[in-house]
């Protein structure tokens, strides 16, 4: 890393955050649930509050003046969010997240009949529920066969293993750019060129590096991406689906409706080209706006220095917990990371503990976060997991390590 | 006492070591078995009731998970084992006046009387989060009730 | 009617709503595009702030105190929107809108085999595209037959027409409870009646009812329903989809990920109940409690007395259009109505009455409005719309009709 | 003069009266056609291009719609047939002139001494909406003479 963490002033960025301010239970609140969604700055809020209350009306539809800003805005916000991730504007479909985008892009795939009877996908045993029932679904409707990438003991993919689960019968390979349980940056380079190599779709999840990476999609060679706006600043019910111009065009819509069409009969309908083929009824305008706002402002902050930080905190938070009695990391792989940390803590559930440091105002996230198998292949049904923001300070990181090394004791499992 | 003391009272944590009833007795004479699932957790229980008639005997069960689980489910093993015989319809109501409580976010008492052990469980109803853990052996029981009938 | 309009208090109800105070070209903004998208009350902009500055964070995943208290407010919510409907809060799944709700529908109904093969689906001619299209798409995956129920001249459905269309074949009957285009409220008990009768599914389109009219779901027998929430005073990017119990139960969810299954497995995944089976990812939480704080709002101003001003607005509406030279309206019906026109002016395209009523600050939409059969049906490829809201006065509609008047003069076609 | 006059300008008002070039000529020679259709509105315009080996010998053309939209047809009609033979290199220079100054949300101008009559569209780019309305027969055009050399 060559820029400096000292450009990012944190006092400045934690008076952006207002529900930071908060207590709970009489503590500060010490929020290190992020990755679950991350709380957004006045900017985000105010732009969604000027166009709510002044340009608020629905796009593409109207001659007046009010639906004609709107209009302006929403690609203007397609434009700005697409830019953030390297892409064209017509690479990004609004959706109403990571979740939705990820299932239009498996129905789409299916109903181009790009997957078969006999085809395989291939998933990585690491993937969110979101990155994996939806190619579930998938093979059970075409008759084709999941098959899954495992991870290595570090919580690293194994790389070698992929190579021969992806094979010539291989036409979707899905994957997390980051897992939300290991932080660990995965091979998108490799899993690409394998991917390609076997003339694959390569889809990759980008809810966790978004927010915390700079993130260039055409240059990863990923075909199809997705991510959710309330993970990255933004707000809630906006997310998007990137896909490369070609992938978009051969892609069928999955929901249909208003604002996506040419001519209707009562018959049949013809459809626009991407990405409004894809965006079907009235669209999360304001939220398309706020999660513009929201990738400005991390721009400012500019996303290198986002980066070095939180390689910073993740270092901080790894190192501390580590050196715990008891705690026992899931992906402990010194490999490029977030500041994220799923554990489970020796004779204590992830409950008890989720709750214990609740009461010091520590807000943190138990269970399988989404990620059954990979928490059925590390062991513990439940985790707890820490996860940092732009906005988490060293101390923040300290308070959370001194507690966890409390926990054992208060529960009599020391 | 801190509210996280009131959660986490010695009678909740030594319960949740003791796990009176685990282990699932044989399933001799009428027996029915419930297996319940916390999904936002992954916390478990199979929990099997053996009845008289309409009386139950014992109440027996297998599980993992949180402390407030594990204590909840072995006080329920004792609060109905030690009055065994006890009639379906009491276990019933038991089970009804219990989830009442927990729900109530923290507006309503468990009474020891009734209760016994199981009253120290009334400070979870302040953690709306907390009750499905509490409920998950409670809920076992009156799935593998309704078993019977069904 | 027995509720007198006077109930309301329509300078209280104006000052509510901050988007109305703005100019347009320097003229006070009119809105009459409230069918496309209603503005919002300070109460509904102040109860997402509330929680975004406050209790943000993500819903059913975390033991702290925020999730916690977001949870609650998530789930207060459904059940305060499910009641405002007549509904338990078992039978409200959120979605992201109504025509997400209607896809939702018409992929479960496929999904679940309740559409086979030469089986039958029935819509109406009056359609919005969200309640037909889906229905296209359903028809053509499962290789049943689409058919139609016209309209009268006047716009009213032909029940006759759909006795005969509706058979032993039909699975599914699609109607809106109000078009979006002819303002006119259909007969739904006929038509559920008839659906019922041979054992169809009733879906019902209920996004223009909603905010007008006391809405009884369960009363009105329909199995499945949809509505927005931006339509209704609430946010953008938040609907619903309401089901009978039993319905819900038999339908498999469409979108797939976290928060909506049980046990997961690389290979499969077991779904929860209705209606989190069909809530995948994270959810439009600050928009469902927007929604709530929209129906709470309504529910002060009393359904009945907004349904008995409205009906006296679409009277001074539709009569005064009706007395202007070379103005055709679409539907002209004296059946119970909302206060929304759509028309044609001789001699002047849509696009140019639409321009010229924006110069005067009034904000009508003109196109096909999503609904281009039943423009096929009546003539004109585009209309001008005028709808009406809770907020809108005399005054304005009066201004409405002065401008309407004034249209064919301005482009020479008097 | 008022916006709305700025946008509705007589001479705009009566070529959407007039419009010159109205009627499909007939196929002879080298043509080609193009539908285009504004999805918002439903406007649609049905034009043909003539050609002698690269040069255009004239635009004609069918279609409803707005008075932008056909006025706009109207004087790209006029302005094209005027100056045939027109290089086809000249015309898509002048297509991509007024698009660039229709976009511009009224920060340039089109020149009248190289667009005419079809100069006083330059209003419309204040207006996003109807961009589109005035853009059809150019788009239009642009179309139809990829399809020549396709
Ligand atoms: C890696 C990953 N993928 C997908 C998702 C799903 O995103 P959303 O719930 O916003 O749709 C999440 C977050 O929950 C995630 O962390
Ligand atoms: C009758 C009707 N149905 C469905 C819709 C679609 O609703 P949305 O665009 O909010 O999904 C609309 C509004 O556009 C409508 O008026």
């Amino acid at each position: 890393m060559t820029i400096p963490t000292e450009t990012i002033d944190l006092a400045a960025v934690r008076a952006d955050f207002p529900a930071l301010h908060r207590e709970v239970d009489g503590c500060p609140l010490i929020y290190l649930d992020s990755a679950a969604t991350a709380q957004r700055p006045q900017s985000v809020i105010d732009a969604e509050l000027a166009f709510v209350t002044g340009a608020n009306a629905a796009v593409h539809r109207g001659a007046h003046t009010l639906a004609a800003e709107a209009t302006d805005l929403f690609e203007d916000a397609r434009a700005t969010v697409a830019g953030f991730v390297g892409a064209a504007p017509e690479q990004l479909v609004w959706t109403s997240g990571a979740t939705a985008a990820l299932n239009t892009a498996a129905y789409a795939i299916g109903a181009a009949g790009l997957v078969r009877e006999g085809d395989e996908v291939v998933v990585t045993e690491a993937e969110h529920h979101a990155n994996l029932i939806p190619w579930q679904q998938l093979a059970s409707r075409t008759g084709a066969v999941l098959r899954h990438i495992p991870v290595h003991e570090d919580g690293t993919i194994d790389v070698s293993a992929a190579a021969s689960v992806i094979s010539s019968r291989t036409r979707v390979v899905a994957f997390a750019h980051v897992s939300n349980v290991l932080g660990i940056v995965n091979p998108v380079a490799d899993l690409v060129a394998l991917a390609h190599g076997v003339g694959a779709i390569a889809v990759m999840d980008a809810c966790q590096s978004a927010p915390h990476l700079p993130l260039d999609l055409p240059g990863l060679g990923v075909d199809l991406a997705a991510f959710s706006g309330h993970k990255m600043l933004g707000p809630n019910g906006i997310g998007a689906l990137y896909g490369t111009a070609e992938l978009l065009d051969a892609l069928p819509p999955v929901f249909t409706g208003g604002s996506m069409v040419t001519t209707v009969t009562l018959e049949t309908a013809e459809f626009l080209p991407a990405p409004h083929r894809f965006e079907a009824g009235t669209q999360p305008v304001s939220q398309a706006v706020g999660l513009a706002e929201a990738v400005r402002y991390l721009d400012r902050l500019d996303m290198g220095a986002v980066h070095a930080r939180e390689r910073m905190l993740e270092q901080r938070m790894r190192e501390g917990l580590r050196g715990i009695d008891g705690v026992r990391l899931l992906g402990d792989a010194d490999a490029e990371r977030i500041a994220l940390c799923a554990f489970a803590v020796d004779g204590v559930h992830a409950h008890d503990v989720g709750q214990f440091l609740d009461a010091r105002g520590i807000a943190v996230r138990v269970g399988h976060h989404c990620a059954q198998p990979l928490h059925r292949r590390f062991g513990p049904a439940a985790t707890v997991r820490a996860s940092a923001g732009v906005y988490t300070t060293e101390d923040e990181i300290d308070a959370l390590i001194d507690a966890v090394g409390a926990v054992r004791g208060y529960f009599g499992a020391a | 006492m801190g509210d996280l003391d009131q959660l986490y009272q010695e009678l909740i944590l030594d319960h949740a070591r003791r796990r009176v009833g685990s282990g699932l007795a044989p399933a001799e004479g009428l027996s029915a078995d419930h297996h319940e699932r916390n999904p936002v957790c992954g916390d478990e229980i199979t929990l099997r009731v053996r009845v008289d008639g309409d009386r139950i005997r014992d109440v027996s069960w297998e599980g993992e998970g949180c402390s407030i689980s594990q204590a909840s489910a072995s006080m329920l093993s004792q609060l109905v084992t030690e009055r065994a015989p006890l009639p379906r319809n009491e276990a019933s109501a038991l089970i009804d006046g219990f989830r009442t409580a927990l729900r109530s976010r923290g507006t309503m008492e468990l009474d020891e009387d009734v209760y016994e052990d199981a009253a120290a469980l009334t400070g979870v109803s302040k953690y709306t989060a907390r009750v499905k853990c509490a409920m998950l052996a409670w809920v076992a029981l009156e799935a593998a009730l309704a078993a019977l009938d069904g």
